[in-house]
């Protein structure tokens, strides 16, 4: 009789998975317990903020930790955070005066030790901070007394009050020294309006910090809870937010932006950002020293070949609008004007390739990662003046980091300036001679560096315009166009995107 | 009352030789044969003909004209049946040009594993002995590494292409002509007629091809006929992972991949692809199963 | 009796069987020291039960298998160093399944001609001819050249592996239980065929077989087996009017026939058939045998002749000696 | 009895050492592990300290050997993109895809059996035919089209069903449906065609003609026979099914194995892809092992007469 | 009378054609009887048998104007009833021993089974009826073999355990398909010999179902010749062998190999051309009309008249009956 009891069995086992679909109710709550589950993309190897420096990296850290000061998302204006005041010593030295009575997630306060510790830390180059261009400005922090400490940079850094409210944020140094970085980051300590509850297995579970500070650029959290969910694919978090299993997604494709706002539980947005897309051309070979990317004639003819206007109207979506320049026209120093301009004319693109040599084109790697429609709408124009792009489409952090590698012979990606309303952030950062140069133009390099390092803000408007007719004068680029960025979240939810493309979710609330 | 004619001749030395039915005759008698066999026959038609069949040129981008539904819909376009893709290009051209990519796939990477798995069969099975056990390892080995897995790793490091995927599908589909060979060949080679062969001194080659291979046939169609639709449905795979075939091709995994994100509003781009995939994958699995029925388990 | 066709000088074959632990092996002694020699034209019958060796010594006289202990001889010469075609054109088989001896993928007219196409003897149209004249000689009918083994009944796939055996005209033809797997009345019919065919084409046969009545119907002289040993060889017609061996008289016992209505006998015998793998010691029937006597346990008796005419027996205590023959 | 494990387990470490030169020759030769550890910003110089400190530039046999001895203590490795080692990853992934791959099993053999035995029992009735086109059918579906239509319809349209992650079991439901799928039809085949020819075989024929009670036939006598064949076959569908979990685990974003392996495909993290492979194939080894013993056990002929 | 049998009729579907393999036989078989149906491969005689035990494949039909054991209608019963009869009032055995018993279960559950089925006792009483029926059938330590399975024993052993199972319940009837064929001839003889001590201690009626007319000859009481779906020829056995009246029997007896007195003389055997043929249409005339060397033009016409000869054995043949005469070899 084994056979019937096994029979039995396994029939018990389907009634219980029949059984649990009924308990179907969506693990998170919603209003009712003031969380909300976020539906965001990319993966977390760590919290730490200078090493997680990824888009959805920077806006976490912003609800774990704070900087001293905070630039208002509409105004830009810089406002006191866990520095109540601050003024310019002199050209190299900044004194901040910090607010007393601020403590870390673990009870313990917050000093200008702290604050030193933090700076000089990360200022090392050796420790790994990920975007070194935010730290590499800073000489050394100074304790004046308990709540004041001084910042001396190398050398003049005008752009220094933007990496100090935008990336850089302050750890407890006894904790961080106790549990070294590795630990740090995977169980982080901050002093901002939510703490790490828990990380890990696809989900990071913040808790509003009771005992965050008030009278800070910051309001107290009125979301208690947060789920932060990484769903990376973007159909999976479609779905969820359609089916009520996320609150809030963003990273939505525009054409499904349009489509979502059919769908009565939801409210979309899209909001235009810092970001701003380009295909970067591989000018200084690193894919092949005489790959065809190596001749002005070639590149200028791809400039040409890229119908960007339709692209825009049709993939772009919202008020995304056409780049000639590289870098975003609300950055200081981003001079549209300076820019050479490319309409778009395939004919006179096929004349440049046969002038070049490559009559009956050539094949190249395409790398993109966010939008698969704009990638192939590209790869198809190339196609049609006889170029043969091979798209690879990859996961963001994998497309950029093979572009960096040299893998790729053109990359569409785009970038987000860390949201720094600063050409030092787009330019400086894209055509510095690091890995993210595609060109390695030595006459830019150097406009750059001198346009990061001197005060008066009409000369570094200046040498900016000059890097820039330089670039697009030897199309290192193709500028394309700023991205939307697509939201859509439960029509419960109070939320206001913000053009700095950081959601604060410490600002929003349920209605 | 009258008196039926004799269903045996009436002279004793006429001797009966029982009508054996030609196997295509049997077959057309076959109703899923038939079914199945149409559906598979109009699908590789579809694939040999694509250019003249398809209205549009699959690769023709056409921007302002994105996302246009299918005729059933209200908001159709008249010249587009199918309606158009996120890009704009005609779904239908590019179905059509899909069935050639997985026509040529199935059959590609089937043949080359067939190519390998029988020999490996043949020799395991016919000598057996330690050559047959080092067989039976290599096959274990194979047996033991997840197909979907080592197909992703080898692409993903050699570089996603149509010719990879074939080549890779092929070098991972033998696993189980070798093990039906093998097994098929142990039985034939007991069989008196062999020993007869092997008395008469004929050489390795003729054993083998002439007195093994041609009875094993049968158990080996069936068999290709189940690779085939593995492979084609292992290609939308990888496509669909992104390791597959690459954009613009059209492969119908890849489309269902491209048209995740709008599968919510635009529901057609990915029921349209999938539903190929599996009236092809159906087909080819119900000529399996006729044939097997035909060939009354693979004996016949 | 000019040099024998074929003579096979105590041949012994040990099967290594993997057992037990770490694959020890333990040896089943499948044929112990068995001797024969045919004579053209001869018909030598084999009888023995299920497991007695008579199929391994087939193999081993086909060339299938080299013997352990022994040596086969074909015109004098050993079969070993026979170029393999020249060995394949002297010696044929016919097997027992009439469904298994024919490659169903090949039509008859192939299947009767392969000795000829695998050793290219004559042209194309020549191997067909000859073929065709061969379906002629064993009786089958010309429209059956053209079809497949499966169309045809057992009797008459026998007939076609029969034609096969001889198109190359070898001197010996090894039949292991042609008949066996067919019905009596089609049996007749390939037993006289055989006959007819040894008369005609001079060829000597080995035959084999478990069925008593067709050796002694068929053979001119024969060999009794029991486990892997000849137990009696000698003249059909003399083993059967008055067996030497008591497991020779126990097969005749049990050879039923209709015309003899006598009942079931009781045979006498005792046990069940010993494991092949502990040989008893002695005579290896004495634990089965009705007459054993005690030394039957301890001395095994050789094959030799005792007593009369040319027969051979390995028996301490011949039925046929005068002591045991009753007054 | 004995001999036959030992000669199974000789088998599978050959079988381990195979797929161990396959996934090294996979992840040292194919592919640079220098770029790979070095990460982004590797200039040449970079790459060269790399294959110095890392011994890279030592010949193959040398590294293999390191490789395997490793391996044998469990260090698989650390991975490139998290600098963590490979093995705690997979371990904190394995019960995702453990609990989906068992519950996939259940749900196909909670079909097969019933429908195979049903089809075999009555054949030509409308349950054979279901059973049948369920067989092929089931075998035609690409189940990565079956998940996105199942998160269309339960998930998105019908909301009974969660869609991704991995909480709690009704997470499971689709993904188990999806990969279910996948398993399904060799085992209807199998359950069916093994009821058939145990029903027509001889010794049921002589239980009938003794006269034994029809269900006693059926559950004690035919069953026992016709289970046999199936046991080795869960254990080879469980062991590809751990394969298939690649494409299931990505669109429901379930965070096991296969996912892992899929995100360390694409960023071409081989030290993980190469740990995953000899993990599945270990199982998958495992797996058919356990299964001949437990036929070994069940089948009173292959307990005593094994060579 | 045990067993009447009328007008059995049996047709099986061969790859959609409808095969008539009975085509209306009559049986009577009385207690302690034992009748031999003997006749080729394909003349219909294992149909017969599994017919009584309505054992038929699937998809074949039986019919029959008659079909009594022991005043019982056979084709009347349920399903219940009738497995309540087999094994305990009709037993049958097989011709494969080796594929006979269930090769995952002991002798011992399979002997018990059966017993306890019919009779509803313990399983320690079921155990020591089988072990005492295993030792009246000849085997020794029945005990041991009680524990073992299937494979580890010889043909002849298998066939002596599936013998004891048919008679556990003392049936009434046995019906033997062929039992020994597959053996060889001196198992053979022990499990004749065995099968008959049972029917003559058990006064059990045995129907016993060959090929091999040397069987007949030592077991049979009456015989019954079938050819093609019919019987062509039955009678005492002594009548039947010893002055066959049909064709077809005389053609059987004289193609069996025997010994001859003389030398190597005319060693032919008498053989019957031709082979077996396959009636798919109702053909009420001599089934052995094709091979037949006496055929009559009447033979062809009509259906051939049941007639008992001098030596009492009745003969469905035109022929008359004086113009018997040996039919040479």
């Amino acid at each position: 009789m084994m056979e019937i009891r096994k029979f039995s069995r396994i029939l018990g086992l389907c009634a219980a998975l029949g059984a649990s679909t009924a308990m179907a109710v969506p693990a998170y709550a919603g209003p009712e317990d003031q969380s909300i589950t976020l539906g965001m993309g990319e993966d977390f190897p760590t919290l730490d903020g200078y090493i997680n420096t990824a888009r959805d990296g920077v806006v976490i850290t912003m609800h774990i930790y704070d900087m001293l000061i905070y630039r208002n998302p509409k105004t830009f204006e810089y406002e006191p955070l866990l520095a109540t005041s601050w003024e310019r010593i002199d050209d190299r030295t900044i004194e901040f005066k910090l607010r007393e009575g601020v403590t870390f997630h673990d009870g313990s306060p917050l000093t200008a030790e702290d604050v030193a510790f933090t700076y000089n830390y990360w200022a090392d180059p050796a420790n790994g901070a990920r975007s070194q261009g935010s730290v590499s400005w800073i000489e050394r922090a100074e304790v004046v007394d308990d709540y004041t400490v001084r910042v001396i940079a190398k050398g003049a850094a005008p752009a220094a009050l933007e990496f100090v409210a935008g990336s850089l944020p302050i750890y407890p140094s006894d904790y961080f020294q106790s549990v070294g970085p590795e630990e740090f980051g995977q169980k982080p300590i901050g002093a901002g309006p939510y703490k790490v509850e828990s990380f890990g297995d696809g989900l990071v579970k913040l808790v509003a910090y009771e005992g965050y500070y008030e009278g800070g650029a910051k309001r107290t959290p009125s979301i208690k809870t947060i789920n932060w969910r990484i769903i990376p694919d973007t159909a999976t978090r479609i779905a969820e937010v359609i089916s009520g299993g996320v609150d809030w997604v963003w990273n939505i494709p525009s054409d499904q932006v349009e489509q979502l706002q059919a769908v009565p539980t939801l409210d979309v947005a899209l909001a235009s950002t810092l970001r701003i897309a380009m295909v970067a051309l591989d000018a200084a070979g690193r894919t092949g020293a005489d790959n065809p990317l190596t001749d002005v004639r070639v590149r200028q003819a791809v400039n040409h070949a890229i119908d960007r206007e339709t692209i825009v109207a049709n993939l772009v979506g919202g008020d995304g609008e056409i780049l000639n320049a590289p870098c975003h026209p609300v950055q200081f120093g981003c001079d549209q004007s300076a820019a050479v301009i490319y309409e778009y004319n395939p004919e006179k693109a096929k004349e440049l390739l046969a002038e070049a040599g490559y009559a009956d084109g050539f094949s190249l790697k395409l790398g993109s990662y966010r939008d698969r429609s704009r990638a192939e709408a590209v790869q198809s124009y190339l196609a049609a003046i006889g170029i043969n792009a091979e798209l690879e489409m990859l996961q963001a952090s994998a497309s950029f980091s093979s572009w960096r590698e040299g893998k790729v012979g053109a990359w569409y990606g785009d970038w987000g300036s860390f949201s720094l309303a600063d050409s030092s952030a787009s330019l400086g950062t894209m055509f510095d001679g690091s890995s993210n140069d595609g060109a390695r133009d030595e006459t830019v390099i150097q406009l750059i560096k001198e346009a990061g390092s001197v005060m008066d803000p009409e000369e570094r408007k200046a040498k900016y315009a000059e890097a820039i007719r330089i670039i697009t004068e030897k199309a290192y680029w193709v500028p394309m166009h700023t991205i939307v960025m697509g939201y859509a979240y439960t029509n419960a939810l109070d939320f206001e995107p913000t053009l700095d493309e950081l959601p604060r979710f410490y600002d929003a609330s349920w209605k | 009352m009258t008196i039926p004619a004799l269903t045996t001749p009436s002279l004793p030395e006429e001797e009966t030789l029982t009508v054996r039915l030609g196997f295509w005759r049997k077959a057309i008698a076959h109703r899923t044969f038939l079914f199945s066999g149409a559906i598979l026959l109009a699908i590789t038609l579809v694939a040999i003909f694509a250019p003249m069949l398809a209205p549009y040129d699959p690769y023709a981008q056409n921007i302002a004209m994105r996302l246009k539904p299918p005729f059933w819909h209200d908001a159709n376009v008249a010249e587009h049946l199918l309606g158009t893709d996120q890009l704009g290009r005609d779904y239908l051209s590019r179905l059509i040009y899909g069935a050639r990519i997985s026509m040529t796939i199935a059959i590609g990477a089937t043949l080359m594993s067939a190519i390998i798995g029988i020999t490996l069969g043949l020799v395991a099975g016919y000598f057996g002995g330690w050559i047959d056990t080092a067989i039976s390892t290599i096959i274990t080995t194979r047996l033991s590494m997840p197909i979907i897995l080592i197909a992703l790793a080898v692409v993903a490091l050699i570089g996603p292409s149509l010719q990879v995927v074939i080549v890779v599908l092929g070098l991972l589909l033998w696993d189980q002509f070798a093990v039906v060979t093998r097994v098929a060949t142990q039985q034939v080679a007991a069989r008196d007629y062999v020993t007869a062969a092997r008395v008469l001194g004929s050489s390795l080659a003729h054993i083998l091809f002439r007195e093994i291979l041609p009875n094993i046939r049968a158990p080996l169609m069936v068999v290709a006929t189940v690779e085939m639709a593995h492979a084609v449905l292992l290609e939308a795979a990888l496509s669909f992972l992104g390791l597959g075939v690459q954009a613009p091709l059209p492969s119908w995994g890849l489309m269902l991949s491209e048209a995740k994100t709008s599968m919510f509003f635009s529901p057609w781009l990915i029921v349209l692809p999938g539903a190929c995939l599996f009236i092809l994958a159906l087909a080819i699995n119900l000529v399996g199963d006729a044939l097997r029925d035909l060939t009354a388990g693979g004996r016949g | 009796m000019s040099k024998p066709l074929l003579e096979a000088r105590s041949l012994s074959h040990i099967y290594q069987l993997r057992r037990g632990l770490l694959g020890k092996t333990i040896p089943l002694r499948a044929l112990n020291e068995v001797s024969l020699n045919i004579g053209d034209g001869e018909i030598l019958g084999v009888v023995g039960e299920s497991g007695c060796g008579k199929s391994t010594l087939a193999k081993i006289l086909l060339g299938l298998e080299k013997p352990t202990e022994g040596e086969v001889l074909l015109n004098g010469r050993p079969l070993s160093d026979y170029p393999r075609h020249e060995r394949a054109m002297a010696v044929q088989p016919v097997f027992q399944d009439p469904y298994g001896s024919l490659n169903p993928s090949m039509s008859v007219e192939d299947l009767i001609a392969l000795p000829l196409h695998i050793h290219k003897i004559g042209t194309r149209p020549e191997r067909r001819q000859k073929a065709a004249k061969m379906a002629d000689q064993v009786g089958l009918p010309r429209r059956t050249l053209s079809a497949n083994p499966s169309q045809l009944s057992g009797g008459q796939r026998q007939r076609v592996a029969i034609a096969r055996a001889l198109v190359a005209g070898p001197k010996l033809v090894i039949c292991d239980e042609p008949t066996s797997a067919l019905d009596v009345s089609v049996q007749a019919q390939i037993l006289n065929l055989l006959l007819d065919l040894r008369a005609e084409h001079d060829v000597a046969m080995l035959f084999i077989s478990h069925d008593l009545s067709v050796i002694q119907h068929m053979a001119d002289r024969m060999m009794v087996m029991y486990l892997g040993r000849v137990v009696e060889e000698g003249g059909t017609q003399s083993i059967f009017a008055n067996p030497d061996h008591p497991y020779t008289l126990v097969l005749r016992n049990a050879m039923f026939t209709p015309s003899d209505e006598s009942g079931v006998p009781d045979l006498g015998l005792r046990g069940n058939f010993p494991n092949p793998m502990d040989i008893p010691s002695g005579c290896v029937f004495h634990p089965r045998c009705p007459m054993a006597r005690p030394e039957c346990a301890r001395t095994s008796p050789a094959l030799e002749r005792r007593g009369n005419d040319d027969r051979r027996s390995a028996c301490l205590f011949p039925l046929t000696a005068p002591e045991n023959v009753p007054a | 009895m004995l001999s036959f494990l030992l000669k199974r387990a000789t088998m599978a470490v050959v079988v381990m050492v195979n797929v161990s030169i396959i996934c090294f020759v996979l992840s040292n030769v194919a592919y640079d592990p220098a770029i790979g550890i070095a990460g982004a910003q590797a200039t040449d110089e970079d790459l060269a300290l790399i294959r110095q400190t890392y011994g890279l530039d030592r010949p193959l046999l040398v590294r293999y050997g390191e490789y395997i001895g490793n391996i044998a203590q469990g260090d698989f490795g650390v991975s490139y993109l998290t600098k963590r080692p490979v093995l705690d990853m997979i371990v904190e992934r394995l019960p995702v895809t453990a609990l989906l791959a068992i519950l996939s099993m259940a749900l196909a053999l909670a079909i097969a059996l019933p429908l195979g035995s049903a089809a075999a029992l009555w054949p030509d009735t409308i349950i054979d035919r279901l059973a049948q086109l369920l067989a092929v059918a089931g075998q035609a579906i690409p189940n990565f089209w079956a998940g996105l239509l199942l998160i269309v319809l339960f998930g998105v349209q019908l909301r009974w069903l969660p869609i991704s992650g991995s909480e709690s079991v009704a997470h499971f439901v689709l993904p188990s449906i999806t990969l279910g799928t996948f398993a399904m039809p060799p085992l209807i085949r199998l359950i069916r065609a093994g009821m058939i020819e145990v029903l027509a075989s001889d010794y049921i024929r002589t239980a009938k003609a003794m006269g034994i009670r029809p269900f006693q036939i059926t559950f004690k006598y035919a069953l026992k026979n016709a289970v046999l064949p199936v046991v080795s076959l869960s254990a080879v569908q469980l062991g590809f099914m751990l394969g298939g979990s690649i494409v299931v685990e990505s669109i429901f974003a379930l965070n096991g194995v296969g996912y892992l392996a899929w995100q360390s495909m694409s960023r071409s993290d081989m030290p993980v892809i190469q740990a995953i492979v000899l993990l599945i194939s270990l199982i998958y080894i495992v797996l058919t092992l356990l299964a001949d013993l437990l036929n070994a056990y069940m089948d009173p002929r292959l307990r005593s007469a094994r060579k | 009378m045990l067993l009447q049998v009328r007008d059995l009729k049996v047709t099986l579907q061969d790859q959609g054609q409808r095969l008539r393999a009975v085509r209306g036989v009559d049986l009577d078989l009385a207690a302690g009887e034992t009748l031999c149906v003997v006749g080729e491969s394909g003349c219909g005689k294992s149909m017969t048998a599994l017919a009584l035990m309505q054992l038929l494949p699937r998809g074949a039909e039986l019919s029959s104007s008659k079909l009594q054991f022991d005043g019982i209608e056979l084709s009347k019963l349920s399903r219940h009833k009738l497995s309540a009869l087999r094994g305990r009032r009709i037993s049958m055995i097989f011709q494969e021993p080796m594929t006979a018993l269930n090769p995952v279960f002991t002798i011992g559950d399979q002997l018990r089974a059966v017993y306890r089925r019919h009779t509803g006792v313990s399983s320690a009483e079921a155990q020591a009826r089988a072990i005492e029926v295993l030792e009246s059938v000849g085997l020794t330590n029945a005990e041991l073999r009680m524990k073992q399975f299937p494979h580890q024993l010889s043909g002849g052993l298998r066939q002596r355990v599936l013998i004891a199972m048919a008679l556990m319940c003392e049936p009434e009837m046995i019906i033997c398909d062929e039992p020994t064929t597959a053996l060889d001839a001196t198992t053979q003889a022990q499990i004749l010999r065995i099968l008959k001590e049972a029917q003559s201690a058990r006064k059990m009626g045995m129907l016993f179902i060959t090929h091999d007319l040397g069987v007949v000859a030592r077991i049979a009481d009456r015989v019954a010749v079938m050819y093609a779906g019919r019987i062509v020829e039955h009678g005492s056995r002594a009548a039947v062998l010893r002055s066959p009246a049909h064709p077809y029997t005389k053609g059987l007896i004289a193609s069996v190999p025997r010994p001859q007195d003389g030398g190597t003389g005319s060693k032919r055997l008498a053989s019957i051309p031709g082979n077996v043929p396959a009636f798919h249409h109702e053909d009420p005339r001599c089934p052995f009309l094709s091979r037949c060397p006496k055929r009559m033009s009447i033979c062809t016409r009509e259906a051939p008249p049941v007639r008992q000869t001098e030596a009492g054995q009745q003969v469905a043949c035109h022929l008359p009956l004086d113009a018997q005469e040996a039919l040479t070899a």
